[in-house]
Formats: C-alpha cells, structure tokens, sequence
C-alpha cells in the first residue's frame, strides 16, 4: 500500500502549459518577450550609443529627444535602461542554470537514494539555506571583488538548496511509483533508471520554479549592485543605476524612477508568469 | 512530539555547526591572508606577524577552525576593524532596532496579508481576487531599496508627513530620556510610559514598516489564497456544502485552519528575508539595526563584522524554522502525528 | 422524497448525465449502478445542487423543495438536516483540523438545534451508529475509514435526516468493514424509515440491499426497474455484460 | 522444487516489522495471497520481487537465497505487474514495454503488444491516451517481454472497471506463467489460483487448496471474509466481529474482533493442519463445525 502521492508531479509541462487561460500569465509571458527583445537588440534599438557622455545634457528631464532623461554625465537613460536589461536577463540566466544544474542533480540522487545518503545531503542544503543570499554575497564580494560574476557566483551559491529540496522531495515521490519498481525488476541499473525516469519526471516543478524565481534573482542581483559588490562602472545595470543618481532623487526623480520601474516591470512579469504556470500545475507548492 | 523534537533540535544544531564552518571557510580560508586585511596594505612585516600572531594564522587549518568555534562559544566574535569594538557587542547594540522593525512589519503583513488572501480565496476569480493578485505580485516585485526611497521623497520630502530617517527624534534624549528593559525603544517606551519617544519612534516607524512589510504581505496573501482555494477543492469542502454551510463559513471555520499550516511555514522564510531586506531600508532611512551595521561594515570591508552579521541571521533563520515547526503542530493536528 | 424529471447536467457542450425519471420514495433503497465516466454521482450530486460550474436543467424536487429554482437559503436548509451526504473517501470527506464533535455541533447549532439538547442528540446518534461517544474528541486522521462512514451517517441522524445520499460510501474499505457499514445503513432504512439514494458500480452489493435500480452507462439510463426483475432478467445488453462480468 | 520460496521470512520497514515469520511456497497452479489492507501483502510481494530485503528469514530462489543467486536470471524468471501508476507517463508505449528488451530484440514489440490483445499502432502512443484497460495490458506485456517463468500480480485488476476488469483476468489466465496472485477479491483468487493463504496483521492465518478455504472455512477470519462479500441476489453480507479493533499485540492476532475468542486465544497458535489445509487457530475445529 503506498502513500497517497502529491499533486500532479509527474505530469509533462506540455500537457500543462494550455491549461493556462490565465490572462495575466500571459500579460506576463508578453512582457518578458517584449523586455527579452529591448535587452538583446539594445545596441541596434536604442536611440543613442551605450556609453555616449553628453556633459552639457546632464539631467535634462524626459522629453521628445530623451524620452527617459538624462543622467548626471549626460547619458540616454532610455539607453541606459535598455543596456541594463542586458545585464539583468545575463545575470538570471547564469545563476538559474547554474543552481537548478547543481541542486537538480543532488537532489534527485538525495530522492531516490535514500536513507543516509539523503539525509546527508538535506543536511548540507539546510546550511546553505541557513544563510542569507544577501550576507553571503556580501561576503564573497568582498572575497572575489565586486563584479557581474561575483554576483552570479553568490547568487548560485545560496540558490541551489532550493532546487535540490525540491528535486529531492518529487524525485523521492517518484521512487515509489509503479513504473520505477517495474524498472528496477527489469535489471536496470539505478543510474539509468534516474536518468531515464526520475529525472525526467522530477524536471516539471523544476522549470516552473525557475520561472518564478528570476524575478527574485533580478531584484536580488539589483540590491547587491545597490550595495556596490555587484556590477561596476561603466556597466549598466539598474541596481547600480539607482543608486547613482539617489542624492538627486527629489530634484531629478527620474534618474531613481526609470531604473527602479525596469526592475519592478521585470520582477513583476516573470513572478505572473511563474505563478500561472504553477497554477496550471498544483496550486499548493508555494514558496518564497 | 517529543521524540520529533529532539530530533528537529539536533538537526537545528548540525545546520548551525554547518553555519560555522561555512563562515570560517568564507572569511578565514578564501580572502588569502587576513593579516592582510587587519593590519592594512601598507604595513610593515613586523606588523604583519604581530596580527598573525594575534589570530594565529601560523596555526594549521583545523586548529585555527577550533579555535574559532571556541571563540565564538565563549561570546568572542572578534573586533570591528571598523568600530575597534567587539563585534558581538556592536550586534547587541543594533540588533533591538533590527527585531523592532522586522517585528512591526511581520506583524503588518500577517495582520493585512491573512485576511485580504481570504478575501481573494473567497471571491475566486471575482473582481477582489484579481485585484488582490496583481497588487500582491507587484509588492512581491518591486525593488526595496527604490521603494525605500521613493517613500522617503515622496511622504517625507514632498508631502512632510512623516520624519524622514531615524528611529526618534533624538532631542527627546534631553527631554524625556529613555530607560531601557528590553533594549527595544518602542516596547520599552511603552511600559516606562514614556509617550513623546514612543509617538515619535511610532512615527518613524510608518514608513520603513511599510516598505519592509510590502514582500511578507504579499506572498502571505499569495500563500493564503493558494491554500484555501487547495482546500476548498478538498472533498470536506463538499461535505460542508452538503451540511448547509455557507460559502463564508466554510472558509472561515473549516478551511483556514489547516490552509494556514503552509502559510506559517512560509513566515520563517519570509522572517529571515525581511531581516536581510530591513538591511537595504535601514540604510536609507538611517535606522540604527543590523543592517545598517551590516552596509557600512561592507563598504568598509570590515570582515569580522560581516561573519558575525551573517552567523546571527543563519541562527536567527534555524530558530524561526524550529518555532514555526512547533507552531505548526498547534496548527494542524496531522502535523502533530509526525 | 425525490422526484426527478427530465434531469439533464451539462459541462459546457458535454452532456455528463442525463435521467428522465428517478424517485424514491420513503422508506425506499434505490440504487444507480455503473461504471466510471457513467455520470451516476453527478446525478446524485445535482440532486443537493453540488456540481459547481455545471448546467443543470429539468426538475428536481427533493423533500418538497425545487432545487433548480430555490434560493441558495432555502437550499442551505434542507441540505444537512433533511437530506445528508455521505462520500466515497472516508477521511478526506471531513476537515483534517476539526474535530469530529465540533463539526457535529457546529452543524446542530447551523440547523437550530438548542443548546441543552444537543449534547443527548449526538450521543444518541453516535450510540444508532455504534460508535464510541470518545470518537467525538479525535480528528479525522485518527480514526478509521469504517468509523469515518458511520461517523457521516451519525451526521444524519444526528441532523435528522429523511434521505441518505450515499455516492460509493464503501468502495473505499475493506469487505469486512464494507459489511459492518451496509448493516448500519439496512437497519436505519428498517427502523427510522430512512430513504437512500446509493450510487454503486457493485452489482452484488446493489443487489442486497436495492429494491429498485438505475444502469447508467455514458451518462444516460439505459435501464431502469425493480432489482430483482432487472438482475434476474436484464433486458440491454450492457447490464447482461456487467452481470456477466462479475466473477 | 518450487522456483521461489519464503522461509520464515519477517519483513519491515526502519526496524518495525509487518510480516511475521512467513513460510510460503509458490507452487503451480496459481498461489492466491488473500488480505485486506494493512495485511503486509504488498510487502510481502516486495520482498518475492528482490526490492525488500528479509529482516529474518530467507527468499530461496531454487536451491539459492536471493542475494546470492545470479540476479540478471532472476530478473528474466520473476516479473511484477503492479496496480497503478506503473507506466512512465513521459514514455511511449513501445518503449515502455521495450525497457527489459536489448536494442536488437526492440522488433518484438509489436508482437507483444498482439499478444496481450492490443494493436500494434499504439506503441506511438502515451498513457494518458490510453484507457485503464489497456494500461494494463501494456504493464502485462512489458513483463512477458523477458519470458519469465512467474509473474507476481499486485492486485492487477482492482483500480479497473468490473467488465474491463474480468477481461484482464482471462488474459491473465490464458498466459503460460506460473503466478503469485496478490488481492483482498476473494472471487479472483478462485478463479487464478489452485492453493490460497490468507493474510491477517502480517502473518498466515489459514492456507490451503482455494476452493476447500472458501466453500469451508476453518479460520474465523477467512469466514468473516467470506460472509462480508456480497453475492448476486444473495444474502445481505454479515459483519462478524467487532471490524474497528486492532490486531492484538499479543497472543492470537485476530482474537479481539473474533467471535469465538477464549481464553487460549491469548496463546498465539501456530498453524497446524486440520481438514486438508494448514490453520492457526485454536478453534479451527469449531469454525468448521459451524
């Protein structure tokens, strides 16, 4: 007699995604391919050059030339922000592929092992759960230098635990299912049989949580460069870009406004996302 | 329950020792010479052997480890390169700030998030619960630290309701000086009945509560809503309805007890990042807390301030994790069977 | 009791049920026999307005009530206290935080039952059941999947019930306790003069306890008569296949 | 010889046992493992398939114990089929029932599929295209790919409809196998196996030839068992006992829901033979004395 199994683990993304009639996933879904194209074509779609200085512009306010302003050396904000994006989606696409690789892979071998193997591992993953993303990329910042990298690196560091909890529990649940027990009596070897069955299956949750952790990986990746241990001079990047202009905030809003909206229009839009696809998959499985 | 404890405990305890080691690896192994560090670039070799000698660097690795875990048992947690003080002395002193301010938006959140995702649960797909989740995603999204400031210049600069940064007027330390219990100004205040400090720190405390609660408040609304409309699709639900309860009912009296065994779980969670975003907020609105303390022991690469920032924060997060599971157990009878 | 005409349950453009006639009558067992997909607790559902989100039309009158046209108040009055559910999943039928006492008190104060009084009518209605009065004090994970029925069929006697909807109350226990739950339900009917509405897809248990029977098989009837003339001799082919199935 | 074997064998999981020292030979004809939930059988079907490793006691695969025995052999000769959920909802049906096959003997499938009456077409298919029936078809084909000599059957047909299900059984019943015969339906027991046990709290109450067991029982459980099923235009079942006790600690396990329970109930019987088969009860007589 088994367990009654959770929700759904096991169910092909694909056979999830039309379920999704929800409108503002797909407001969402719009918004990132809109953002994804303003970040990638920035150096062809943006009205000036990257790093153009302008002296005589400094903080000039929107208008018909520079829809977003200017900033305090007279760069495009509008350019800046769509070069920042650049930065952004890089961030979140190296820390997410780097965490979901490592914390998948422990965590589907914790799952299926079992027993102490299992406990081992979860033992490890608490730690790094234990400690703050935020303070640990302080600290590695502080170890390797401020940059876009180190970023990714602190971020991956305290990121992972989550993929290898989550792994761990659906590969676990998979273990127990009747196509895993059949397959272990055909003589295949526990390897193949990870990767031929529980992998595969445990993979659904994962993806949808990768969707809605970027939005929290780009705002992470903003207050470290908000700190300054995250991306430097010239980069643009809009943690940075806020805190540059903070002092002039109350006579230049815009030089705050325009980067602070990018970072909240981003977040916002695969956070939608993201949930809808894990509504679509099980209503339960939320975390922070 | 007991045996579960002590086991949850033990583990607590493994996760802590993990902390350590972890924070000794980061701060002692990776930077490559703390004598560096301490005794500054331009020192004279001399200098340098007098702070290996002092830290004992020249000790091989697992003896260095065991020291600092003797260190840090005996409550020496190493000196402020920057405050030239003992750091646990400098955490003592902030943390009260830290705990009011975290403590105020938790409270905020639960208070604003439990009932508004009832509210969403109950008007599923309906007007309310649509706008209920647009408003929780954007609070979920929206960056701190630009929050922080575009409150400050918008309600304090612009509009002067509220003081702009600070956790009282300080003048009042003349005038109505305050005796400390609980190191925490606002409790304190409160049970000495000191009103002018305690109406000023509860006027400075809007705004950054605000900002600090606007991510619990969100995803504790997300949550509630997500496991009580879990709920209602439940076959009790049906059973409630065959029994002639409303639908209000229903939510209230039978669903929300064992949806909130989620909801609690996620506030552990969500304690430990309002800690680190209060990081960001007291900042900019210059609250004497943790992380204040923290950002300026960052920029001025004060390593042994950052450990002991990063080691309380990893202990605090074991310790709501332990609570929250004990609540849990309240909670929810079933959990109360593990 | 129940008096259903021209019943027809649609999702969207599908059409999960469709009964053109089913009564019961005081005192009365019928059953709807059936596979899955056969829309029988869909039918049984609709009868206490249950099936959210689908398109009921027809006639319904369950205890002089018409179901279809009636307020959602006037529904919410009879629901319980004049008609009770009891469902397939035994625990899961019941809020894991509640105890089971609470949740019968509850439902008592709901339907107006005073306060001096409701202490003697749950123990009496524990004691028909043959349940312990300390069950009350337990959660519904901590008791057996028998004890769960019986405890929803005390919910009835407690509320006072005159019809049973019963949607597979036993397909979900073993046979030993499956027996001990039909008795309760054939000693209600005997001495209170219960009526119940038994949805089933076992054509052995059905053909002890029904006095008349409705096959259902894609959402329509296809037969529909007294037990003992339908079982002896089925006149559609598809009740002489489920007979001939049994082993 | 008999191909597998369970000698004293006590089964568990971290350390709590829920089969208690189990002898059980899977002879031909069809063996029948009869219990209700709870009664260790699907673990006991675990430990026959080499997923479960005995607490005490040994698995005897012929003359060998099951660890030491050459396991791809074993693999080849003992094939589940499981209930549910046995099927890789990502896989097609040809792989699936292609996974014990070796790259060159992949043409088979079809032939199988055939075999266990279903067309050949549907190896591009997935399980959620599928109905019930067919799944198990599949579980069944997927199994007979490797011809094993005995198939152990983890209630086959219990989450399928009743007309679904009795097609099952006569596949089940035409295949060439031997067969343990795991299942709380009395009525499919008699139908596959020649000898029957009956399960109660983790240990064999009564075993025997299966019509003998079910026309006259000589266990007061099997009788309860019997008695509770309902039979067309029978009877109303009967509940004998009190159902809600738990299975005694000590002593006879059945003794607290037993009608018949005396004082030497308190004494734990081991099983013995009387009329024909083997009982552990004190009464057996009595049982079948009416």
């Amino acid at each position: 007699m088994r367990g009654a199994l959770g929700p759904a683990v096991d169910v092909p993304l694909r056979r999830t995604l039309p379920r999704i009639t929800d409108r503002l996933a797909l407001l969402g879904a719009v918004l990132i391919v809109l953002i994804t194209l303003a970040a990638v074509l920035a150096p062809w779609l943006a009205p000036y050059p990257a790093d153009r200085l302008d002296p005589v512009l400094g903080l000039s306010p929107p208008s018909a030339e520079h829809w977003f302003g200017t900033d305090s050396l007279g760069r495009d904000l509008l350019t800046r922000v769509m070069h920042g994006g650049r930065t952004s989606l890089i961030i979140a696409v190296a820390t997410l592929a780097l965490s979901a690789g490592v914390g998948v892979t422990l965590g589907v071998v914790a799952g299926y092992a079992g027993g102490w193997i299992r406990d081992v591992i979860m033992r490890i993953t608490d730690v790094f759960l234990a400690f703050p993303a935020l303070l640990l990329s302080v600290a590695l910042a502080v170890v390797l230098g401020p940059s876009v990298t180190t970023v990714i690196v602190a971020i991956a560091v305290t990121w992972w635990p989550w993929y290898a909890r989550l792994a761990a529990s659906t590969a676990a649940s998979i273990a127990t299912r009747g196509y895993v027990d059949a397959a272990r009596c055909l003589g295949v070897p526990a390897p193949l049989i990870i990767l031929r069955h529980v992998l595969p299956n445990a993979l659904t949750p994962v993806l949808v949580q990768i969707s809605l952790d970027a939005g929290g990986v780009i705002l992470i990746a903003a207050a470290l460069s908000y700190l300054g241990v995250g991306a430097q001079e010239p980069t643009a990047e809009w943690g940075l870009m806020v805190v540059q202009s903070q002092t002039l905030f109350t006579t230049n809003w815009w030089a705050v406004t325009f980067p602070g909206l990018a970072i909240l229009v981003t977040a916002f839009a695969f956070n939608v996302l993201g949930e809808g696809l894990r509504g679509a998959l099980d209503p339960r499985s939320v975390r922070t | 329950m007991p045996r579960y404890l002590t086991r949850r405990l033990g583990q607590a305890f493994l996760v802590v020792a993990g902390v350590v080691a972890l924070t000794f690896v980061i701060m002692r192994v990776v930077p490559g010479d703390p004598a560096v560090a301490f005794a500054g670039p331009k020192a004279t070799p001399e200098q340098l052997a007098a702070a290996r000698e002092r830290f004992g660097l020249d000790d091989p690795l697992p003896v260095q480890l065991w020291n600092y875990v003797r260190d840090l048992v005996t409550g020496d947690w190493g000196t402020s390169l920057r405050t030239r003080q003992p750091v646990l002395d400098d955490l003592f002193q902030a943390f009260p700030a830290s705990l009011e301010l975290v403590g105020a938006a938790l409270l905020l959140a639960i208070v604003v998030g439990v009932p508004v995702g009832v509210l969403a649960a109950r008007y599923k797909a309906k007007f309310p619960d649509l706008g209920v989740r647009v408003t929780s995603m954007l609070v979920v999204s929206v960056p701190v630290f630009w929050l922080a400031l575009t409150l400050q210049t918008v309600f304090a600069g612009h509009l002067d309701w509220f003081p702009v940064a600070g956790e009282y007027d300080r003048v009042l330390d003349t005038t109505s000086p305050l005796t400390l219990w609980t190191n925490i100004t606002i409790v304190d205040a409160l049970i000495t009945g000191n009103w002018p400090i305690f109406t000023s720190t509860l006027e400075h405390l809007v705004l950054p509560t605000l900002v600090v609660a606007a991510y619990p408040m969100g995803v504790i609304a997300q949550m509630t809503r997500a496991a009580l409309i879990e709920e209602a699709g439940q076959d009790h639900t049906r059973l409630e309805r065959a029994l002639g309860f409303t639908e209000t009912s229903i939510l209230t009296r039978f669903s929300l007890r064992p949806a909130l065994g989620p909801v609690l779980s996620l506030i552990a969670l969500v304690f430990a990042y309002a800690i680190v975003n209060g990081f960001l907020v007291e900042a900019v609105f210059n609250w004497p807390g943790l992380g204040r303390y923290a950002v300026q022991s960052i920029s001025h690469a004060d390593t042994p301030a950052i450990a002991g920032v990063t080691l309380l924060v990893a202990v605090m997060y074991v310790v709501a994790n332990l609570v929250v599971d004990v609540l849990q157990g309240v909670v929810d009878p079933r959990a109360r069977a593990r | 009791m129940i008096e259903v005409r021209d019943l027809q349950v649609r999702y969207g453009e599908r059409t999960v049920a469709r009964v053109p006639e089913l009564d019961v009558r005081e005192g009365e067992c019928v059953a709807i026999v059936g596979e899955s997909g056969s829309g029988k607790s869909t039918t049984l559902l609709s009868l206490l307005g249950l099936t959210e989100g689908a398109h009921v039309s027809g006639h319904v009158r369950v205890c002089g009530v018409d179901v279809l046209q009636a307020a959602p108040r006037r529904l919410r009055e009879i629901r319980g206290a004049r008609v009770a559910l009891v469902m397939q999943s035994p625990q899961a039928a019941l809020s894991p935080a509640t105890r089971l006492g609470t949740l019968m008190r509850r439902a008592l104060k709901l339907h107006g039952v005073g306060g001096g009084r409701i202490e003697q009518v749950m123990r009496d209605a524990m004691e028909t059941v043959m349940l312990e009065h300390r069950i009350l004090r337990r959660y519904p994970h901590e008791i057996s999947g028998g004890q769960a029925q019986r405890f929803a069929i005390a919910l009835a006697i407690a509320l006072g019930a005159e019809v049973i909807l019963a949607d597979e109350p036993t397909s979900a226990l073993d046979v030993t306790v499956q027996a001990e739950v039909v008795g309760v339900l054939r000693r209600l009917r005997e001495e209170r003069g219960l009526a119940l509405l038994l949805v089933s897809h076992d054509l052995a248990l059905v053909s002890t306890i029904a006095d008349r029977v409705l096959v259902m098989k894609d959402g329509e009837v296809v037969e529909a008569g007294e037990a003992a003339v339908v079982l002896a001799e089925p006149s559609h082919p598809y009740t002489r296949e489920l007979l001939e199935a049994l082993p | 010889m008999t191909m597998l074997r369970a000698e004293g064998v006590t089964l568990g999981y971290g350390g709590t046992p829920v089969v208690h020292d189990v002898t059980l030979d899977i002879t031909e004809g069809g063996v029948g493992l009869i219990g209700e939930s709870g009664s260790g059988k699907t673990t006991l079907a675990r430990a026959f398939l080499g997923l479960l490793t005995p607490m005490s006691g040994n698995i005897w695969y012929g003359d060998q114990t099951l660890k030491k025995a050459d396991q791809r052999r074993f693999r080849k000769d003992v094939q589940p089929v499981f209930q549910a959920e046995a099927l890789d909802p990502r896989m097609r049906i040809g792989g699936s029932v292609a996974e014990g096959l070796s790259r060159g003997e992949r043409h088979r499938v079809p032939e199988l599929l055939r075999q266990v009456g279903l067309a050949p077409e549907l190896a591009e298919r997935r399980p959620h295209q599928l109905s019930g029936g067919q799944r198990q078809r599949v579980v069944i084909a997927r199994a007979l790919a490797v011809g094993p000599r005995l198939l152990i059957l983890d209630e086959p047909t219990s989450a399928l409809d009743v007309t679904v299900q009795a097609r099952i059984l006569d596949l089940l019943a035409s295949l060439d196998t031997e067969r343990l015969l795991i299942t709380h339906n009395l009525a499919v027991v008699g139908r596959l196996c020649r000898t029957s046990h009956v399960l109660f709290a983790g240990r064999v109450v009564e075993a025997g030839p299966t019509a003998e067991l079910l026309d006259r029982p000589a266990h007061p459980y099997t009788l309860a068992l019997r008695d509770a099923v309902p039979k067309l235009g029978g009877p109303p079942p009967v509940a004998r006992g009190r159902t809600e006790a738990r299975p005694a600690e000590t002593g006879c396990p059945f003794r607290l829901r037993c009608p018949l329970a005396a004082a030497a109930c308190e004494r734990a019987p081991a099983l013995r033979e009387v009329a024909g088969r083997q009982v552990a009860c004190h009464r057996a007589e009595d049982v079948l004395g009416g």
